[in-house]
């Protein structure tokens, strides 16, 4: 393992850790170009995989809403509002770099390979997670808050230890920066200058609590000088801006410069989830501003002025689109065959007489009652 | 008198017994602890606007102000541990864990400053402290929602554990506990938090007291939180067949009650511990181990216990494999070697 | 041969038996293990140059260099958060937490992740790696230096919990630990840190299996870390007064060798369980309870538990009241109901 | 309580609440002052009783590890050398402000009012703590690192809660600044504009693990930013520069001006406790330099070059001194009369049935055996 700690900047500023006081925008709410000087706007092609992932992650917010409602799904936490910060912190990874979700990135993790199905074999309740993180280089969904940016951080110390170059994403919400985990991934990171890239989705709202509640800082962002690496904020609803500044941030921790941290600013457009009522802490015309800065609307916009989406594509897209739903929908209109000794397999590699015994006893007891589906014997 | 949740009032005089949930007796006994004494407080995460993610704190910012209760940060340590800094200089916070596994990363400031801050200063600073947790499964959810965590507080010598398993329990147990000087970890069943029954808000409950539910004389069911349900659900199955079932909520389970446990074991002979966490040292597997040494020349069989599997707690789709329900309670009761059965 | 802490030597091939402390002892398990396995690493606290407030990790640094053992900031939820990443990524990462208290803020990551990112991923991601934590009192150390803390962790689903008491299970269970495909915590009695013993380095323990220390056929004491001396010297002095005392020590908390205890108790008919830590809600009070539901019809006596008091661990200057020691063992062998003395 | 979240600064530009590069001083090396615009020398009075506080303060520190030479203490973690911060810590506050100190901080716990004899109470080994907290508005002194930072806040808002104008100290070193109790409480400090403030002793080391290992950041106080407080950083070995800095954060946040994080630069000049040995981990060279810049010897040279300070003075405050170190030596030499049953007092406020059985079991062994001073009985 690499245990070069970075000092504090030398001959540079400090104050060029600091992030900037407007978040970089490439592409405005009206679809229109906005230059920066510090982030070049990506190519089309990009931005044409990104719009194909936006229309689809769109549809799986919806879709999953849907099976929710059906009761197919216990819970969904949607991320509909922040599709470009799901499918941008997709796109700027590597097939090798890894990432590190929660339970909010189900498009993220869809983005990156995982079958729709396979995504959300937790939240349908048939087990704790239902992909193998190996298969693309995706941690599981992680729901304490803000435990996952401390494995993305070790296992980016296991990726330097063997000397790869692997990048390593690890992804929060803004009420996730208030624990204690994420001040000691953030620093571990640093001091260790490992490839980390903390991408926090400011959503305004941790369930009920606005922002304001968690922090008095001028932006999250500004935490990153506290570490020792930079901080940017960007437009979380401008695709092209996120793509730029993640993509920074990716090829400077593959090229040895560290972890950064960058705070998207967008807005979670549904309720927490199902089961939260978001009318009791909020107002409708703060959600309906946000509406109009739509991260799907935007790109379409700025893709059809300058020809680059027609509607035969967007039909295309549309039809793809509606494929990977229907392809959900049937997955999880299917009951899977669940095997109770599944509860017993894995608690530790080896299975201690204990269990067995537990094992063998709900094993009499499911025999006694004549079905594997009922618990009870009388 | 059935009423809604939403129409527990606290600004006019009550009658005194209602019928109501479980969560609406615990937003009842927070109301009435905040207008009963003004060190009260209540916060967490989203116990505001929103009033909890189980509504148990429903109206009260709006009621009493953001004084009174209000959101923070969202940070568990960052809650117990200001808690007790605000215990330490005059207050009663009460504070909300959102779920048993959240409550985890305040554990340190749980063992090392809650549970001891008291013995540390000889009783001047003794913390007047509650920290109240949604416990427990049986209600689908999904991974890290269903935790059932009691034993870690139990086996922390300072803390007071209660955990009740009706709404009458839930309102005078957590009256007591804002009012006790101690610190108390208390813990809601969630599964309980829509069953209704009737409170009267005069009375306050003794902490460290069991409660017999059910008289019995053939076998005596230890159990507290949403498994006396299950236990009384199965002595009202084995009544049907003969035997006589008492049940015993333990309630209080730390400090716990002693007497009032062995004398109802000694009373029949035998008995089965109930309860939804691993058993594996447990508060289950303590209550049948002091059964067992107090109740030793009693008993006609061993002592059982009937608990959750050693197990990360399962996935919804499994979770009715894993939770003890009344035929797995009947199971243990058969085995207590009844001489009819011999 | 007798040798000195400072001269363990791993470069060259040493003798297989040699006596040292059980500080040697863990020191060459770990050189052992970085020089076996690449993916070995160790870290935490002053680990590095320091080698360790215990000396545990002794030139490791120096010998293997800042790749294999090296110090990390002071944050044990991001000691053990990062060792969980590693281990993701194909390391065995060895932490050590200073005390046991200062392990508790690493509590959330160890019940919500260490214990079951295995299960979470049908084991896809086990996790191996070893969390050692020096454990217990009787050091005359102040407050939060002192604690067991066994409990917590062995109540946790998918956590292996160990416990040596000689310099050999020391090396020959850490060395098991640490190629342990799952997750291990790693209980080290400060206590005995300099206690000597032979160690045959050609050896590597059974994880869960407990082992019988001294034969015996009058009454069977159950044990584990510190309190397997106390047992031993207890056994000692009954011996002296004619009674034949079986010892065993447990070692393995988590899984439980009951095949072992249940042959060793029934063999005797009475046993006794000793350990350090508060006794409520205890692996004392698991094996009790295990004791009496295996062996009830092979018991003369109710098992009787020697522990901890249920108060937070007494000040340097109490701790000799607070300490089980043999003569408290010996009251409650006296306690056994035996014929002879009825 | 005032819920008052401080939002980020509007207008204000937020680098204000930067550190500066340098940190603050007004006596250099060798007693000459340094103006600075900011902060005012502090009045002659103010800089005699911290020069008094300095005899003492050392002076406590020597006898303590004679203590624990003469094995009267368990342990002693000096803070020799960082006397200026543990003096100006006490010094700043008024009479119903609150302390928060660490197991290092004893020499201003005693500053503060508390004998010397109760404050070692702990070290000694005959309980947990040994003055009453409400005396001298001293918290008991606490091990787990960064732990009582929160209790500082949480007292702080209390106060606030009730209109007090209580402010709020709180101690805690370097390393301590990783644990994820050091960021929620800023955290929490910063959003509920409590009146505390943060003094981080950066003595360079925790334990044998030095600074760079901590952090990778320009300072420790630029991480005020990312909470919204002013960071500020002081030379820790000027008790003048102190008094300034900390007394400026003490008004601030008297006047509801919220919380400050400064971080003071000085040196642990011994070794980490008498257990533990500094050689393995630094050398003697570094320790050297550092006792170049002692803050007692600046002190006297800055007092006696303005006629401040003389021999007489001098040897009067060496008397006191000596006369506070014999009353800790013999306070400690004496065997304190402990009572056994105090182990089951005060565990909860009513002993409970089961502590009340360990009571007499444990009374009746002592009986047995016939003295209380022996545990076992044959
Ligand atoms: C340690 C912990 N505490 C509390 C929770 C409960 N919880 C789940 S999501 C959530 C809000 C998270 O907000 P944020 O980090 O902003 O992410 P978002 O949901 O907005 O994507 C809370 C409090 C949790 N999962 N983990
Ligand atoms: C939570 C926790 N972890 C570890 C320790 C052990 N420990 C005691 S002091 C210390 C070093 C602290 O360094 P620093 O915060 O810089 O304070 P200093 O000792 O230098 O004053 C450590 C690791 C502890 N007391 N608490
Ligand atoms: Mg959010
Ligand atoms: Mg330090």
């Amino acid at each position: 393992m690499q245990q070069t700690t970075s000092s504090p900047a030398h001959g540079a500023d400090p104050r060029d850790l600091l992030p900037r006081d407007v978040p970089v925008r490439l592409i405005d709410e009206t679809g229109a170009v906005t230059v920066d000087d510090g982030y070049p706007m990506p190519g089309d092609d990009l931005l044409g995989r990104a719009y194909q992932g936006l229309v689809e992650g769109r549809r799986i917010n919806d879709q999953a809403n849907a099976l929710v409602r059906q009761g197919r799904l216990a819970v969904y936490p949607s991320s509909h509002g922040q599709e470009a910060c799901q499918v941008a912190a997709s796109l700027v990874l590597g097939a090798h770099d890894w990432l590190f979700p929660t339970y909010r990135d189900s498009v993220a993790v869809i983005a990156r390979g995982v079958s729709p199905a396979d995504a959300m074999v937790l939240l349908k309740g048939d087990w704790h997670s239902g992909y193998d993180p190996r298969e693309h280089r995706v941690a599981p969904q992680t729901t304490p808050l803000a435990t996952q940016l401390l494995h993305a951080v070790g296992f980016a110390q296991a990726a330097k230890h063997r000397g790869e170059d692997t990048v390593v994403l690890a992804m929060c919400g803004d009420g996730s920066t208030s624990e204690g985990d994420f001040h000691e991934a953030m620093n571990f990171a640093a001091v260790f200058h490992l490839p980390v890239v903390f991408f926090v989705q400011n959503n305004e709202f941790a369930i009920s609590v606005p922002l304001s509640r968690q922090t008095a800082a001028p932006s999250l962002a500004h935490k990153a000088i506290g570490y020792g690496m930079p901080g940017q904020r960007v437009d979380g609803n401008d695709v092209a801006a996120l793509l730029a500044v993640l993509g920074e941030a990716v090829d400077r921790a593959r090229s040895g410069g560290g972890p950064t941290l960058i705070e998207a600013h967008t807005y979670r457009m549904q309720a927490h989830t199902n089961a939260d009522d978001d009318t009791r802490y909020r107002e409708r015309a703060e959600v309906q501003a946000w509406a109009e800065r739509d991260p799907l609307l935007r790109l379409r916009a700025h893709l059809t002025s300058r020809g680059l989406l027609d509607e035969a594509r967007e039909q295309e897209l549309a039809d793809g689109a509606e494929t990977i739903a229907a392809a959900l929908r049937d997955a999880l209109n299917a009951d899977a065959d669940l095997d109770p000794e599944d509860l017993f397999r894995h608690v530790r590699s080896t299975r201690s007489p204990q269990l067995d015994e537990q094992w063998h006893q709900l094993r009499d007891e499911i025999e006694r009652s004549g079905s594997a589906t009922a618990g009870g014997h009388r | 008198m059935t009423i809604a949740h939403d129409d527990v009032r606290v600004d006019t005089p009550a009658p005194t017994t209602q019928t109501m949930t479980m969560a609406a007796a615990l937003n009842r006994a927070l109301a009435d602890a905040i207008e009963a004494d003004p060190e009260v407080v209540v916060f967490g995460e989203d116990v505001g606007a929103l009033g909890g993610v189980f509504r148990i704190t429903d109206g009260l910012t709006a009621r009493y102000g953001e004084d009174r209760c209000f959101d923070t940060p969202l940070a568990e340590s960052g809650i117990v541990g200001t808690a007790v800094g605000m215990a330490m200089n005059g207050m009663r916070p009460v504070v909300e864990m959102q779920f048993d596994a959240f409550a985890l990363p305040a554990f340190e400031q749980v063992v090392s400053h809650v549970a001891k801050m008291g013995n540390r200063t000889r009783g001047a600073l003794a913390l007047p402290m509650v920290i109240r947790i949604p416990t427990g499964g049986g209600i689908g959810g999904v991974e890290h929602h269903c935790d059932s965590s009691e034993a870690y507080y139990a086996h922390t010598p300072g803390l007071t554990v209660l955990c009740p398993s009706t709404p009458q329990d839930a309102y005078s147990l957590l009256r007591a506990a804002i009012a006790s000087p101690d610190p108390v970890v208390f813990l809601e069943p969630k599964k309980l938090y829509w069953t209704r029954g009737e409170v009267d808000t005069s009375l306050v409950a003794e902490i460290g007291s069991a409660r017999v539910v059910r008289e019995g004389t053939d076998v005596t069911l230890l159990s507290y939180g949403s498994s006396v349900a299950t236990c009384l659900e199965a002595a009202e199955i084995a009544a049907s067949e003969g035997r006589s079932v008492q049940v015993v909520d333990v309630r209080s389970l730390s400090p716990i009650d002693d007497a009032t446990i062995t004398a109802a074991v000694r009373s029949t002979g035998r008995a089965v511990v109930v309860a939804e966490a691993p058993g594996y040292v447990s508060v289950a597997s303590e209550i049948q181990s002091r059964v067992f040494e107090r109740c030793f020349e009693y008993l006609e069989a061993p002592v059982r216990r009937v608990t959750g599997f050693d197990t990360p707690y399962a996935p919804p789709k499994f979770e009715h494999w894993y939770l003890p329900d009344a035929d797995r309670v009947l199971d243990a009761i058969d085995s207590l070697h009844f001489e009819d059965e011999r």
